[in-house]
């Protein structure tokens, strides 16, 4: 008869503390693995709205504007596939390795590139 | 005792006994997590989810199947209030046997496959336990010549030295009553088996919170009634009620959930020999 | 850098369908598996047959593995089909299925779901929608 | 004769980890007939090929399961590969190998802990599934997702780990191996849970053949058939054989998908120890034209992706045969005359994945 296998396990893990966390106000640490893919990061600054991004997205989850000069994703479509990282020429996007918060509304991210200050004409110093 | 004294204790314990029932039910279930290595719920859960089922809505099948659920509670009140305040302890095994029949009685009238089926898996669990309480009860009155809780309380005998057997018996007896792993085939605490929640499926809101709280002082009651085998060194019961305790939730966690065969099986076969041979052996060497 | 697995396709008239399979039967193949393909104007059936480490075309190679199927031609407007049921019990998953989404009618299932199998919102959704590319 | 009882069985119960739906009929505590409705979760992923072209058609198989994803994903990608005639970089298979291995240790640990809870020992569930975590972790770290890879595509991997952290990943593997023993012991040796498992559901070899069992199922029956045999992938580098048992109960069930464990470790190392340099992906240039149908053994057992390409860059024909679809015959056989109690035990022990198989 073979009984009670279990408490051994049942007594180590009874003095060894939880191997759970109370997410989410005890995140893992360190938070994620460098390569998890969390979410899409845009550099906005960088983007030049080519829409490469949304043209591959499997999931239609990125709309870009050219003359709006936005970026926008839709985070609960998006299936984090790196694809849009993959093809993307400027290399402003990037995987975080975070999750997006949870959320209870179906918000999109939106992104407007600030408009460029104006070329200052060159100001000779003593002039 | 005087009547009004025992009236007063009375209230106290019907007051008391659910507050400790529901606490033993927050250690266990913080207990239990921890085994499996996990955080667990705050100690004063049992009582959230009671205040919360007092405040969702009541969705029956039948509205009798209610009916029945009250007399589980006043019956369950009852046991309590008759076994703390010392009186007859046959009575107050009819009173926990009665008042497990109304809610099965109401499991039944709730007409739904997995309640029924988890009132037939009831009615032959109390057929499995119902002879080990009773022998228990005669060992107590074959040592202590008395059925009345208190004169078994003031014995001089530590009870347990002379019924050891039973007392073990009993302890199989405390983890069917209290819904545990492997006896947990009418209704388990977790609803995860193939008839739901068993006896309770069909019940919600306040009726629900009502088997709640008749379920915690259902726990007091038998846990006191394995003090008892101990009260002549009432530290001694403290700490054994303890021990049975963590005792029953260790048994939860490393077996799995048997079935009604083998749970009737056991509790006989505990009941035949370690009930009958000590109650013999109690008998003859008197 | 491995050697791909050696498949067949036999195309076979429906009316052969039972007898061949009969016979697949008694050589000891395992039925894999049977679903349609909708082609242009007609679909086809495709079972696929599998002996370990044998294939009909080099029955004596036993470290090839291989596949074997059969493929019946069917019209899209009320095609009918035989059931394999009674050869291969298991069949009737399959069969249900072509039934449920390519209404293929097949006749003497050994488990009929009626249609009860896969509910659509479109009846035989892979046949009575044109395959519609999108962008 | 008792008076008969029906119970209403899934497609939500507590027990049943998938959408299926059983309605058992009873006599006493004896099930005198199982009618099984399944559909509640068909999601036409077939006719997704209209939809997407064959190289964004990765992302759908990788979603088909969310418990044996990255074989999918690999069986579409063989598929695919098999008709454009592409050959796949060393490295990228034995990737795959490894990936698959992993999933399949993680699949065969959920597995277990559900069984544990279908026959109500929660304690061996929460520590099996202490366990997958850490192999979930293993594969966040290689791949960057945890269930859903996402690595796969045609032409090879897209990701790539250097040799350093694969060797890491092997030791941790190894370590989790001391910890998994200790689970098996509780899964073979307790009494109470023998007591659930031994002689529940028993298929006998010639059976299980003809009821077209896959998988553990089909090995638990006495049957040496497994489709990593055909040399998939890097399978034809590595050394294994087939795990099989004989008595095709529950318990026989249990014990191959514990074996296969051991044995996954072992692949693993094997894998991470052969793997050769170089790339992991080659460039895929046109559409595919023509059919195959790939085969790959998941935890669950054999599936087959039938690909049909015209030439075009959606498919003709994308069709999934999962491994449960197979056995839902077999799980039928077994629920007549079962008792009520053996119920999710025998469910379980197909190890349902009722998801990918209505895709």
């Amino acid at each position: 008869m073979s009984v009670f296998g279990m408490s051994r396990t049942i007594m180590r893990n009874l003095f060894s503390g939880p191997a759970t966390r109370l997410y989410p106000t005890r995140e893992k640490e360190p938070h994620r693995a460098a390569r998890s893919r969390g979410r899409i990061e845009i550099d906005i600054e960088a983007c030049i709205f080519c829409s490469a991004c949304a043209k591959r997205c499997p999931t239609d989850a990125i709309i870009v504007s050219k003359t709006d000069k936005e970026w926008n994703i839709d985070r609960l479509r998006c299936c984090t596939c790196n694809a849009c990282v993959e093809v993307c020429p400027k290399k402003c996007l990037a995987m975080g390795n975070r999750y997006t918060p949870p959320t209870v509304t179906k918000d999109k991210d939106i992104f407007r590139q600030p408009p460029r200050p104006p070329k200052e004409p060159e100001t000779i110093p003593g002039a | 005792m005087s009547p009004l004294d025992t009236a007063l204790l009375a209230i106290v314990v019907v007051v008391a006994a659910p507050i400790a029932g529901g606490l033993l039910a927050g250690i266990d279930r913080k207990l239990s997590a921890r085994m499996q290595s996990r955080w667990g719920p705050p100690l004063l859960q049992p009582f959230y989810d009671v205040r919360k089922l007092f405040r969702k809505e009541t969705i029956v099948v039948r509205r009798s199947q209610n009916f029945y659920v009250y007399f589980f509670f006043v019956f369950m009140v009852f046991t309590a209030a008759l076994f703390f305040t010392g009186g007859d302890i046959l009575l107050t095994i009819f009173a926990l046997t009665l008042a497990s029949i109304f809610l099965v009685l109401a499991a039944y009238k709730a007409s739904s496959p997995y309640s029924f089926i988890g009132a037939e898996r009831e009615l032959i669990l109390m057929m499995a336990y119902e002879p080990m309480v009773l022998l228990a009860a005669v060992g107590m009155y074959l040592v202590t010549r008395s059925f009345i809780v208190v004169d078994i309380a003031r014995s001089p005998q530590l009870l347990a030295l002379r019924l050891p057997g039973l007392f073990i018996g009993f302890v199989v007896v405390l983890v069917v009553k209290m819904r545990k792993s492997p006896f947990d085939l009418a209704a388990s605490h977790h609803a995860h088996q193939e008839i739901v929640r068993g006896i309770t499926t069909e019940f919600s809101g306040r009726t629900l919170a009502l088997i709640e709280i008749a379920h915690w002082y259902e726990t007091t009651v038998v846990l006191g009634m394995a003090a008892l085998f101990f009260a002549a060194l009432p530290w001694l019961a403290a700490v054994a009620a303890g021990c049975v305790f963590f005792l029953i939730l260790l048994v939860d966690n490393v077996f799995a959930r048997v079935k009604w065969q083998v749970a009737l099986a056991t509790a006989w076969i505990t009941a035949a020999a370690l009930g009958v041979g000590n109650i013999l052996v109690v008998f003859f060497l008197r | 850098m491995n050697p791909r697995e050696h498949q067949t396709i036999e195309e076979i008239p429906a009316a052969a369908l039972l007898e061949r399979v009969q016979k697949m039967r008694s050589e000891g193949w395992r039925l894999v598996h049977a679903a349609c393909t909708r082609l242009v104007a007609d679909q086809e059936v495709n079972y696929c047959f599998d002996r370990d480490g044998q294939s009909l075309d080099s029955p004596d190679s036993a470290t090839l593995r291989g596949m074997h199927t059969l493929r019946v031609r069917l019209p899209m407007i009320d095609p009918e089909l035989p059931s394999i049921s009674s050869f291969y019990w298991p069949a009737f998953l399959y069969e249900n299925e072509m039934h449920d989404l390519f209404g293929i009618t097949v006749k003497g299932m050994a488990v009929d779901f009626h249609g009860h199998l896969y509910t659509t919102m479109v009846p035989t959704p892979y046949v009575t929608k044109e395959p519609d590319h999108g962008d | 004769m008792g008076t008969r009882t029906v119970i209403p069985f899934g497609p939500q119960h507590p027990v049943l980890p998938e959408p299926i739906h059983l309605d058992l009929v009873l006599e006493d505590e004896k099930v005198v007939e199982a009618i099984p409705k399944i559909g509640y979760v068909h999601r036409g992923f077939e006719k997704l090929v209209e939809k997407m072209d064959f190289n964004e058609l990765v992302y759908v198989a990788d979603r088909i399961c969310g418990i044996c994803a990255f074989i999918h994903s690999m069986a579409y990608c063989q598929g695919v590969e098999a008709v454009m005639s592409v050959e796949v970089p060393p490295r990228a298979e034995f990737l795959r190998t490894i990936w698959s291995e992993l999933a399949r240790l993680s699949s065969h640990l959920l597995w277990l802990g559900l069984m544990a809870d279908a026959f109500g020992f929660e304690s061996l569930f929460m520590q099996s599934f202490r366990i997958r975590e850490k192999i979930v972790d293993m594969l966040e770290e290689m791949t960057g997702g945890r269930i859903i890879l996402g690595v796969c595509r045609v032409g090879g991997v897209r990701r790539d780990v250097p040799n350093d952290a694969l060797a890491d990943i092997v030791r941790r593997v190894k370590d989790l191996g001391v910890e998994m023993h200790r689970l098996a012991d509780v899964f073979l040796q307790d009494d109470s849970v023998k007591h659930r498992l031994v002689g529940v559901g028993v298929l006998i070899r010639d059976q299980a053949a003809e009821l077209g069992c896959v998988g553990p199922m089909l090995r638990a029956s006495g049957v040496s058939r497994d489709t990593r045999t055909l040399g998939y992938a890097a399978y034809g580098s590595v050394d294994f054989a087939p795990i099989v048992e004989k008595d095709g109960d529950s318990y026989a069930r249990c014990a191959v998908r514990i074996r296969e464990l051991f044995q996954s470790v072992d692949l693993v190392a094997q894998a991470a120890s052969k793997i050769p340099g170089g790339e992991v992906g080659v460039k895929v240039s046109g559409y595919p034209e023509g059919e195959y149908h790939s085969r790959c053994e998941q935890p669950r057992g054999e599936v087959i992706h039938y690909v049909k390409g015209d030439g075009t860059r959606y498919l003709q024909r994308y069709r999934v045969r999962t491994p449960t679809f197979a056995n839902i015959p077999a799980l039928l056989r077994m629920l007549q005359g079962c008792e009520l109690a053996d119920v999710p035990v025998l469910v379980l022990t197909i190890d349902p994945c009722i998801s990918c198989t209505e895709r």
